[in-house]
């Protein structure tokens, strides 16, 4: 990155990575089922846990208002 | 699956977000849902009492002069509690309240900005000058409590704190003027 | 998204504009509707308010819990000081004379408290480098009966505010110069801890968080080094048995109270030598 | 001399030196706070290092780190010089003298009232003139960065900006709208104060603009955190970015909403009503929807990199992933830390459910796992990925760099879990010392030596962070840079000028901002806070 002289190899949109084409197409098909379940859960997590501390802990501790 | 148009699969990739996106939205419409619930069936509120008061004459008259400080049980059987926040105390040091019944806690400061908390339970406020804190609780469990302040208020803030002392119906005895001071133990 | 081989980005932009806006301002209005009318307005019906008090109240325009009723009491009271903290009061202090300060030093203090400040009998406190408001609000205490000695109040009473102020001004402006400095000897470990950590087993305070000079603690707080021990021994005396009772939230004599003889002694000690 | 190499290292060597004396205090500081340390240190001495711990970490690590990373993103995505690059300098020495000058009254025990400003308790004039010139200095980077994309959009017209400099520029209009609050509070109200002008404070009207402040700086400390997530970590595990215009979307959605709610840190205070505190929790529902989209987002671009090298089955890609290079590996740990944190998160906001951790070791938890930990594990990641480039040196072995990471993660886990379940026991948070001898506060005893336990672990992997960087300057010579900003799969080539611009945000922001904000604000000038005396620390 020699700053004041740009290279032409620093700018992302005209770097090509070396990823295929083709096993791109292919993973595609079944790219984000795996993202969607592992995230979905996690999230799921996150509301049930909130869910049960706002029930369990919140509540018995005593309203406030 | 046949190729898609790189733009027509981009479109595809956006509809997937949206559909998380759909998802995401539903679930935090529980979690909000669930704050809107207990606020319309419960009463459930952040203390927000917008009470203006002077710090700079709260000894001098008014609920928060010294001798007016502590547990009150007026005619109509409500429990009130005035407490002064100050550097590096608070007066009273020792508060009683009942369990199971509604209490009104009452705050105010004349120096800087306090907080407090009671260990156990959902009392909180910050105790800001110019305000009466205020909160409106019912202790579910009985026995010695901690009520710390919780907000830096100078050198002396960790040393101060007071007890809450939560009694049960036969301990909670208001005197003839309607105050009710802790028990020694 | 509209298909951007059919159109230029400015006019792919228009729906942006248009459903963006719509999005927040939907938001922000059912946060509206549900945070400042149906939540109090509900809340208010449970506890007796009628819909405008609760929105009031919501809003923060009246005090109170839209789910609440306001507790009501009210008894006379009888406040330990008169002195109050205004900036009225900070500007009558900082417009101090402390020429005329010194003459009437001269004429009416001077016997006790000395030219200096550095006082002539061990009951007496020394007045020297004490600071203007601590000394301002002792002298109203005695004017207005809320601090009693049997000297002390007349004088007091034949001074006027300004007086006040030019007097605590120019004591506040003599050095420290404590003839007679206390000795240490051996000063137990627990006085240091006290007046540096405080008690937590007690729920006492250190004292250096309010009685060091710049630290933000009570703006009455006095400045306690190279206090003369006598005296600082028998104010600390005087606030645990209540016989001084001018500390305002009874801030000291709770503290002084709970002290033991032998820490009295030590935390007198202590000052008069001088430690901050 | 002149290159922009000098310009980075500089504010970012600022930064992690800010940051590894901050560490230091903060270990020194929980130590004194357990019950092995009873007796250790003073109270002056305790708040006098959590002010500079704060201020450190807070305002010179985060904003240091973020104007240098800026630069770099600039110089590199957009293939052109920096703009105005004396200007730069300026900025950066801005800051160091705003650092220095804020640091001097810390240690001589003038402003010891923590890094936030809350009066009535003031610190030292030169304190609060310090932290302004810091942040004024980072202004300039703002404008830097706004122009810099300006120059680039009219000298390449219709093409979308990079992501990378999107995102950063995305991060620069967020901090001019942020310190709009606290600047505000500074000048008008604390250093008057200070200074001794005033007498008085309305502490309803300061903690109403400080708040403008406090939620939306946390998400400018975060947004790098977030710039890597899309821009180099899916290059880093050798897949590409799913989608493009999520990324954009993304960051403006952070401009949008990390700002109008503030007001969910006031949830305990008597100065509002319950109206204005329910319209910002409800906003605050809608700041989760832009980190929620980015763990979708970038599941699915770890996913295609999982895929790519071969993983199968629902969550066999995980397992295929170059766990072994840093980038990688600190997005994943970021990842857990931001579920744990995110999870404390939303119990804070839940309106009256606030009230059962406000001001409790919980929220302490919640922003060190945030901040500290999703945001400064990416903040080592980005260096290790652009000290090679800065130095023209390649890191000699990746094994010091993972366990650096990983020493910090599990380090920052043992640390905050026990302050969840402390605070939710009521352990508060400012204090100098607990009296263990209280039958309430002693069953806390054991939990708080085993999160002084996570925090040695923490200071060992700073101190392991700067010595990987020290070696890096002695390493090898770098053959061939390798290229640093991922593609998404689908590169776009037009994108709507709202997607590529902040014309249209800016003007949301000001609407959300005045709807949120306006009578908040206005309530004090139509009835001012009674007004309190100033106490002053100095």
């Amino acid at each position: 990155m020699h700053s004041d002289q740009p290279s032409a190899a620093d700018d992302p949109a005209e770097v090509a990575d070396d990823i295929d084409k083709a096993a791109l197409a292919r993973v595609m098909r079944t790219v984000p089922l795996g993202a969607a379940v592992l995230a979905g859960s996690m999230v799921a997590l996150l509301v049930i846990g909130y869910l049960l501390i706002y029930l369990l802990i919140f509540i018995p501790r005593g309203t406030v208002g | 699956m046949t190729e898609l148009h790189p733009e027509m699969h981009e479109r595809r990739i956006l509809g997937t977000e949206l559909l998380w996106a759909f998802g995401v939205g539903v679930l935090i419409a529980l979690t909000l849902g669930m704050i809107v619930f207990t606020a319309l069936t419960m009463g459930i509120n952040p203390p927000s009492n917008v009470e203006r008061i002077d710090p700079k004459t709260l000894h001098l008259s008014g609920e928060f002069a010294e001798h007016n400080l502590g547990t009150t049980v007026g005619p109509d059987g409500s429990t009130t509690v005035r407490i002064i926040a100050t550097q590096f105390m608070f007066v009273p040091r020792c508060i009683a309240v009942p369990r199971g019944r509604l209490v009104t806690l009452r705050l105010a400061t004349p120096d800087v900005i306090h907080g407090i908390l009671i260990t156990g339970t959902n009392v909180n406020t910050m105790v800001v000058p110019g305000y009466v804190a205020q909160v409106h609780t019912e202790f579910t469990r009985d026995g010695d409590l901690l009520m710390p302040c919780h907000e830096y208020c100078g050198t002396g803030h960790s040393e101060m704190w007071a007890t809450v002392q939560v009694m049960t119906n036969d301990q909670f005895k208001p005197g003839a003027d309607g105050r009710v001071s802790c028990a020694q133990r | 998204m509209s298909d951007p081989r059919l159109s230029e980005p400015h006019v792919l932009d228009q729906p942006w504009r248009v459903w963006a806006t719509v999005a927040v301002l939907t938001i922000v209005l059912a946060g509206a509707l549900l945070g400042v009318v149906i939540i109090p307005v509900v809340q208010g019906r449970a506890a007796g308010l009628d819909a405008f008090t609760a929105i009031c109240r919501a809003l923060g325009i009246k005090p109170g819990s839209p789910a609440q009723p306001q507790p009501s009491d009210r008894t006379p009271p009888t406040p330990v000081s008169q002195v109050t903290w205004t900036p009225e009061v900070l500007q009558v202090l900082a417009r101090a004379n402390t020429e005329r300060g010194r003459a009437k030093v001269l004429e009416v203090c001077v016997a006790c408290h000395g030219e200096q400040g550095v006082s002539v009998a061990p009951e007496f406190p020394h007045l020297n480098g004490q600071s203007g408001p601590a000394i301002y609000k002792q002298l109203h205490d005695y004017q207005s009966g809320s601090r009693v000695h049997p000297l002390m109040t007349d004088i007091a009473k034949a001074l006027d505010e300004p007086v006040i102020a030019d007097v605590a001004a120019y004591y506040a402006g003599q050095p420290k110069r404590n003839p007679n400095p206390a000795t240490l000897g051996e000063l137990p470990a627990n006085i240091v801890q006290l007046v540096e950590l405080g008690d937590p087993n007690r729920n006492i305070p250190p004292c250096a968080a309010c009685h060091r000079p710049g630290v933000g603690g009570p703006i009455e707080a006095p400045i306690l080094h190279e206090q003369g021990q006598n005296y600082l021994a028998l104010q600390l005396k005087a606030y645990a048995s209540g016989e001084r009772r001018n500390d305002v939230y009874a801030r000291m004599r709770t503290i002084a109270s709970q002290l033991t003889p032998a820490e009295i002694d030590g935390l007198s000690r202590y000052y008069a030598a001088g430690f901050r | 001399m002149r290159n922009v190499e000098r310009l980075c290292l500089a504010h970012l060597w600022v930064a992690f030196t800010a940051f590894t004396v901050a560490c230091v205090l903060g270990t020194w500081q929980m130590w004194v706070r357990s019950p092995l340390g009873a007796k250790v240190g003073t109270p002056s001495l305790y708040f006098m290092s959590v002010t500079a711990h704060g201020v450190s970490m807070a305002y010179v690590l985060t904003t240091f780190f973020i104007m240098g990373f800026g630069y770099f993103v600039a110089v590199t995505a957009l293939n052109r010089p920096l703009p105005g690059k004396p200007w730069a300098w300026l900025g950066f020495w801005m800051g160091l003298i705003g650092f220095v000058m804020a640091v001097i009254p810390i240690a001589m025990g003038q402003a010891s009232v923590l890094y936030t400003f809350y009066p009535p308790l003031t610190g030292s004039a030169w304190f609060y003139i310090g932290l302004v010139l810091v942040v004024a200095g980072s202004w300039i980077w703002c404008v830097l960065m706004i122009v810099a994309m300006a120059e680039w959009k009219r000298e390449n017209p219709g093409r979308p900006v990079p992501l990378v400099m999107f995102a950063t520029v995305a991060n620069a209009i967020l901090w001019l709208w942020t310190t709009a609050g606290v600047a505000t509070e500074l000048l008008f109200q604390v250093i008057p104060a200070a200074l001794g002008l005033v007498q008085t404070v309305d502490v309803g009207l300061s903690r109403t603009l400080f708040s403008w402040t406090l939620h939306a700086i946390v998400y400018f400390w975060l947004l790098p955190a977030y710039t890597a997530f899309y821009t180099l970590v899916p290059r880093a595990a050798g897949g590409r970015l799913y989608s493009d215009t999520m990324g954009r979307l993304t960051f403006i959605l952070f401009l949008l909403y990390s700002l109008p709610v503030g007001i969910h840190h006031l949830l305990m205070d008597p100065e509002h009503g319950t109206g204005m505190k329910f319209i910002q929790v409800l906003l605050t529902g809608f700041v989760t929807v832009p980190t929620l989209l980015t763990i979708f987002t970038i599941s699915a671009s770890m996913e295609i990199a999982g895929r790519l090298r071969g993983g199968r089955g629902v969550f066999g890609w995980i397992a295929a992933l170059p766990w072994e290079r840093p980038m990688v590996l600190a997005a994943g740990l970021a990842f857990v830390m931001l579920g744990f944190g995110g999870f404390g998160g939303l119990i804070n906001m839940a309106y009256g459910m606030n009230a059962m951790v406000h001001n409790t070791a919980w929220v302490t938890a919640h922003f060190h796992l945030i901040f500290g930990g999703s945001a400064v594990i990416m903040y080592f990641a980005i260096a290790y990925e652009i000290w090679p480039r800065l130095t023209g040196r390649e890191h000699a072995s990746l094994a010091p760099l993972r366990l650096q990471l990983w020493l910090w993660f599990l380090g920052m886990m043992v640390m905050t879990l026990p302050w969840h379940w402390l605070g939710l026991h009521g352990q508060w948070r400012r204090v100098a010392n607990f009296n263990y001898a209280d039958p309430i506060i002693a069953g806390w005893g054991p939990w708080v030596v085993v999160s002084f336990a996570g925090g040695l672990v923490l200071l060992a992997s700073a101190l392991l962070f700067v010595r990987n960087l020290f070696v890096l300057h002695r390493s090898p010579a770098l053959a061939l840079p390798r290229p640093l900003y991922a593609l998404a799969v689908h590169p776009l080539h037009r994108v709507p000028a709202a997607l590529n611009g902040f014309g249209l945000w800016n003007v949301l922001v000001a609407i959300l901002m005045l709807l949120a904000y306006g009578w908040p604000i206005a309530q004090f000038a139509i009835a001012p806070s009674p007004a309190a005396i100033v106490h002053r620390v100095q």
